[in-house]
């Protein structure tokens, strides 16, 4: 028999440790404009071609160029920019609070603004996203209350979830944002059976469903697709390939050999790899996929290209497993300063203006916070009293919780 | 009234639910077009469209997170995993969603659905076709637990559960389908027909959850059971001439602990009876929280008949199960004792 | 807003039904030899444009043709040919059999004879098979003993796994055959485990992992497609489309907007669709992706057309669900009759001679058959000990077993 | 002897297994270059090489199936869970393979791994960063499930679990990481430096598997512990002043019977404590084993002090976690009783 040589494991490893810059030519980029633009009834296999290449609109002058165009409305343009700003600032200001104690843990998502609230912005209000922690762009976009934003944040006595989640893990149903899980990839699945659902009932409301590139690993994300395709579900099945998973780089979720958004292609679903950071691109891949699913032509894969700007959350020090300065090297840029550069370059905007409306963001996050700490932190111990703990594991309180409830009161 | 058998009780709460409730939807692994590998679902199809009952992929876990999906866009999933042996790729969406759903969100989703699965041995499935998982249901808080043991509570209880806005599991005894087996498996196979329990009205009914029902008055012994095991034990009872008092659980958990507690009370004694596998089975929870409640009253240890801690082996099928002889070996112990 | 129509859910339909002929121009195939052969080391992607070609080699006249063509050794191709009828009388005789009540339950592979025999001929003895309940095929061809199978079968006091599992869930460790699971696709994973575990070790031997269309769609089918591309396990992913699932078609696994075979091309794994009925396309494309994972080169995925010509098991009554002569007008015909007339069609083989093999082979199988049912049948309740029903569970009797041990040995 | 913290007699550990056997392999999610979120194996990576200890995908299901698959190649697979809350997707992988391989081919292949997961509440980590999944473990037979709580017993009881033979499910009470949390969460933390059962050899020893550990010997009552729980069940007798002997099991299953049968038929009362949710919890099975085999001695009910039915809450972890106050009070029941 031939000798052949002993086999060895392959273990990926990022194009960037600390102390080694990213070599970041691993982005397959396309010029802005570049990729075809496929009719909204395209059949399954139709973005075969252009799967692997990256849908972008904005060019480094800050024009909107190519098939892609959205030719959007430049109020909508503004309402986003507003948006990513107002999100950015609620971050900022959260990492803030947070290291003072007044909530326990918090995860943000600079640099990722433009896709959480791009696609709201492309959405139908009552159309339900099925988000991961990286999508409050989402709410700040469909308007819900930063006040009570924060109250979940702080786990205080206005909390909505009542203090019983995670900060972050938020719920809307009336803002079409699914109640966050701590378990990865879950609601991933569950988008594709809501989008069933309407499917089922008749309805036009579609879904969006949202998964990080390391959770496309999990089972759940397999299901989405299989039960996507299998029953063409009027849904929006969005990866945000942000580069990292906590420490792990997305080679680790199998990003080396194949785009994320080939995972798509290979179910029989139209998908396209998007730049993420470009507004512009968002809006519009989002419509044509929102298009798609509402003229029931089947479920769109969308992969995002972006970057975790900052730590994986407020437990994270990515100084440990990636160079420091990555983001500013990122290719993409940062998808708030391109919008900005467009908006001006149109005569929407300008940077006196863009100076005024941070400032009134700013306050408005500042009044915001304000009020939310008046209903408490976590620090303050203003919180649900602890009897409401036995409320809502199930419709009504069974004997054996009305025990213990009645156990943890004699206690005190 | 019809005499029905467990199949087509179970098959008739389906269609009268899709009848009157048009968020009521069926699907699963064969289900759809051919019926279920058990006939469970045989015609419903046919009579509801295909978008109301229908085949899924192989996907366990896909299945339920679709329909806590379709939960909470308002519909009332009911599901069937083909063999409760391989409900375990569905378990994070059982556990960590459809359980927790209500809870995380404060009420602001929920998810209503029903998680039917032929479950139990004694039809020489071997160790994947024939595990009893009940256990691994009742330590999650948030899920309903519940098993029939005859055809009026099958449908009885299905309905219930589909109304439920709670998700529940639905452990269907496959050895009952056909009959009312009492774990002699060498003698003529009973059928249900002519069986009082099997009389079943066609229409809308139900049995509510968290009521056990005592299926034989006795004073000489409590005996918890549910599913097969109440067969089995009313066998027992009668082989050893034993005069103990019978309590099907029917809900599992949340559970009837006042008919249990109001009967070791009074016969303090008890023995537990259930297929699945000793340890950490459900049956440790009934024996702490009768030993918790009724300690004063207990004249012997409450003991335990269940599966051997093995998987269920294939050919040694019947030395696995605990038929007639083991569990009136545990009433003679008890009453002794 | 546009007013868009109510959605509707789509439930895929198979192509035939009881009393509606099966129109089998779904099946996209090629001729024969119509598929280009990249060399072993193909990249990753360079399988992307034939993934849904059909790889053939034997030509309606029996004529091997084509870059794939193994230009095996007649020998071989006997050897093929006898294992594929020696499991095909296995499987007759054992029907029979659980007829009489002789064994619980059985299933065949009847017309798919060709994929587990032919891959079994193309690796090395040491290679680790992680099949499923359908490859027999493998065991037979790798010459393990038709008593102990039966021994397994009839679950009777020489079992080798001592009556634990339902029929047909051989093991033999010896012969490179992994124990079959009755939970579907778990094995898919472990395969590229055992495969990785090689790498690890510097060893040489490879691992073949074995699915059927239907179970594609469970989490471990994507996890193991996940892993054997992040570390280039030396694995072949063999998924055998019979067409059917119990009573499924494979449209409801997602067979009908993308083959099964580019499930792999979107995970960035070299994948092929083959004719599974063409034994010498299945030795060429085995012993193909066999080189690349000894190479070093990384998992090969093989999606295998072939169909279910029996029930799918003895539980089973398929003509509740399909046409009962589909086998007969499936376009890939029987493996066994075209792998004889090529046989025949190179004078390597007559009819005489194939008769006088049937007719020894029968006699061999109807022999072992005699010599296992002297050790007993489920029916005759000549199994092993009931007491043996506690070894095994730890590798040593913990003290709870013993005393349940003890408990049942009381009892008797 | 060095004193270490949990987090580093556990590094320890897989350490000096790397270090002994080439067949040891180590990995998870974001174990290799970073070293784990909480730590565990910082440096093994940079020391053993990333083929021997690596990152994998986010893929629990995957990454323990493919330990099973190497165990099946002769590895001896140590895998990470990043956090007990997210072991459900591979539940059926070690359930159905890694439990019932021995079994189900006779002994012709095993796979022998180890699966480390951080559990327990006390981090205000929420519903999904705070579970004791130990019950779903010890109703599966083939399993064996370990709790250490201190360094030396995390150690030793690690190292014994890697050199089994049987699959091991290996819990780590995280709020113990740094120190021996006894629940007064408003009093300084209490660092492991200087505690005796945080004097650690370097080299290579073993804590026996199935062994409890009688942590304070006493004769008012007995208790039954794990993890954090026997921290806080000392706290309790410390402040309650009751005499209690507080058994830490260590090893949940399979069981020390012998040491538990020993103190309760010497105490004639039982406390069984454990963070996880009670009902179905392996309190009862414990309650279930002790009245079973201690029925005669027994002077009052078992009690059970356990995590409530509900979800960990994140804002209310306090009023959840079965505190020094909730166990005292159970010990004064039983000793009043
Ligand atoms: C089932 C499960 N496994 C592991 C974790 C722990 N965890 C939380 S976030 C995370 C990384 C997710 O990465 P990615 O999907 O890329 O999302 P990103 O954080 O980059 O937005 C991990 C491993 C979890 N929450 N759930
Ligand atoms: C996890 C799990 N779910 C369901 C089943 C029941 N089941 C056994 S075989 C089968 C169909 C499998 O079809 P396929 O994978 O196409 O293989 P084939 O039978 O066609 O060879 C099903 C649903 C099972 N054994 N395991
Ligand atoms: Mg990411
Ligand atoms: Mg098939």
């Amino acid at each position: 028999m031939t000798p052949y040589p002993p086999l060895r494991l392959h273990v990926p490893e990022p194009p960037g440790r600390p102390g080694r810059e990213t070599d970041f030519s691993y982005l397959k980029l396309s010029p802005a404009g570049a990729v075809r633009r496929p009719p909204v009834d395209v059949r399954p296999s139709g973005t075969e071609d252009i799967v692997d290449q990256l849908v972008r609109v904005l060019d480094d002058d800050g024009r909107a160029v190519g098939p892609w165009d959205p030719k959007a409305d430049p109020q909508l343009l503004l309402a986003g920019l507003r948006a990513m700003l107002k999100t950015r600032f609620l971050d900022a200001r959260m990492l803030v609070a947070q290291r003072q104690k007044k909530l326990s843990f918090y995860m943000q998502c600079l640099g990722e603004e433009a896709i959480g609230v791009g696609q709201a912005l492309s959405l139908r209000p009552d159309d339900m996203c099925f988000p991961t922690y990286r999508q409050q762009g989402i709410l700040v976009a469909r308007g819900y209350s930063l006040v009570d934003m924060m109250c979940q944040l702080f786990s205080n006595e206005r909390d909505p979830v009542k203090g019983r989640q995670l900060p972050v893990m938020y719920t809307s149903r009336r803002h079409g944002f699914f109640s966050i899980s701590g378990n990865l990839a879950t609601q991933y699945i569950q988008a594709v059976g809501w989008a069933m659902a309407s499917a089922i009932r008749g309805d036009t409301r579609i879904a969006s469903a949202w998964i990080g590139d390391g959770s496309t690993a999990e089972a759940d994300f397999h299901s989405a697709l299989t039960f996507a395709a299998v029953y063409r579900a009027p849904v929006i099945l969005n990866i945000v390939n942000n580069q990292w998973a906590i420490s792990s780089f997305q080679g680790i979720a199998g990003g080396e050999a194949a785009s994320f958004a080939a995972r798509g292609v290979g179910n029989g679903i139209v998908s396209l790899r998007v730049d993420g950071n470009d507004f512009l691109a968002v809006l519009s891949v989002s419509g044509w996929a929102a298009e798609r699913a509402r003229r029931g032509l089947g479920p769109t894969l969308v992969e995002w290209t972006t970057y975790r700007a900052g730590a994986h959350s407020t437990s994270d020090d990515p100084s440990k497993y990636r160079p420091a300065d990555d983001w500013g090297r990122f290719p993409l840029g940062d998808p708030v300063a391109r919008l900005k550069k467009h908006l001006v370059a149109i005569g929407a905007w300008s940077d006196g203006e863009h100076e005024a409306a941070m400032k009134a963001i700013e306050a408005e996050v500042v009044a915001a916070q304000k009020e939310a700490e008046s209903h408490g932190t976590l620090a303050s111990g203003l919180v649900h009293d602890a009897s409401t703990m036995f409320d809502d594991v199930y419709r009504d309180i069974p004997a054996h919780l009305l025990r213990q409830r009645r156990e943890l009161e004699d206690l005190s | 009234m019809t005499s029905m058998t467990m199949i087509q009780a179970i098959r008739s709460a389906m269609d009268v639910k899709l009848g009157m409730d048009g968020d009521v939807v069926v699907f699963g692994e064969d289900v759809g077009y051919f019926g279920g590998v058990f006939r469970c679902t045989d015609g419903l199809q046919a009579k509801y469209g295909a978008s109301r009952v229908f085949d899924t992929p192989i996907a366990e876990g896909g299945l339920v997170g679709v329909a806590i999906g379709m939960g909470a866009n308002g519909l009332r999933p009911v599901v069937e995993i083909q063999f409760a042996d391989y409900f375990y790729p569905a378990y994070d969406q059982i556990v960590s969603e459809a359980a927790r759903l209500r809870y995380r969100s404060a009420g602001d989703f929920t998810a209503p659905l029903t998680i039917r699965m032929p479950c139990g041995g004694g039809i020489y499935g071997g160790q994947t076709h024939s595990q009893s998982p009940e256990a691994l249901f009742t330590h999650v808080c948030g899920l309903r637990t519940v098993m029939p043991s005859n055809p009026y509570d099958a449908k009885g209880l299905l309905v219930a559960s589909i109304e439920c806005d709670d998700p529940v599991i639905f452990l269907e005894p496959k050895r009952l389908y056909n009959g009312p087996f009492d774990g002699h498996h060498d003698r003529p196979v009973v059928p249900w027909a002519g069986h009082p329990l099997a009389e079943v009205p066609e229409g809308h009914y139900s049995v509510p959850l968290e009521s056990a029902a005592v299926r034989r008055p006795g004073n000489a012994l409590t005996v918890l059971a549910y599913g097969t095991m109440v067969w089995v034990s009313e066998a027992a009872a009668r082989e050893t001439g034993i005069d103990a008092e019978i309590i099907d659980l029917r809900s599992l958990w949340p559970l009837d602990l006042e008919t249990i507690v109001r009967s070791v009370t009074k016969t303090g004694r008890c023995v537990i009876v259930h297929e699945a596998t000793r340890t950490s089975g459900f049956g440790a929870e009934l024996a702490a929280l009768v030993q918790e409640h009724c300690f004063y009253h207990l004249e012997a240890p409450i003991e335990r008949v269940a599966g051997w801690d093995t998987p269920y082996p294939h050919a040694q099928e019947w030395a696995y199960f605990p038929g007639p002889a083991r569990v009136g070996a545990a009433f003679r112990r008890v009453t002794e004792a």
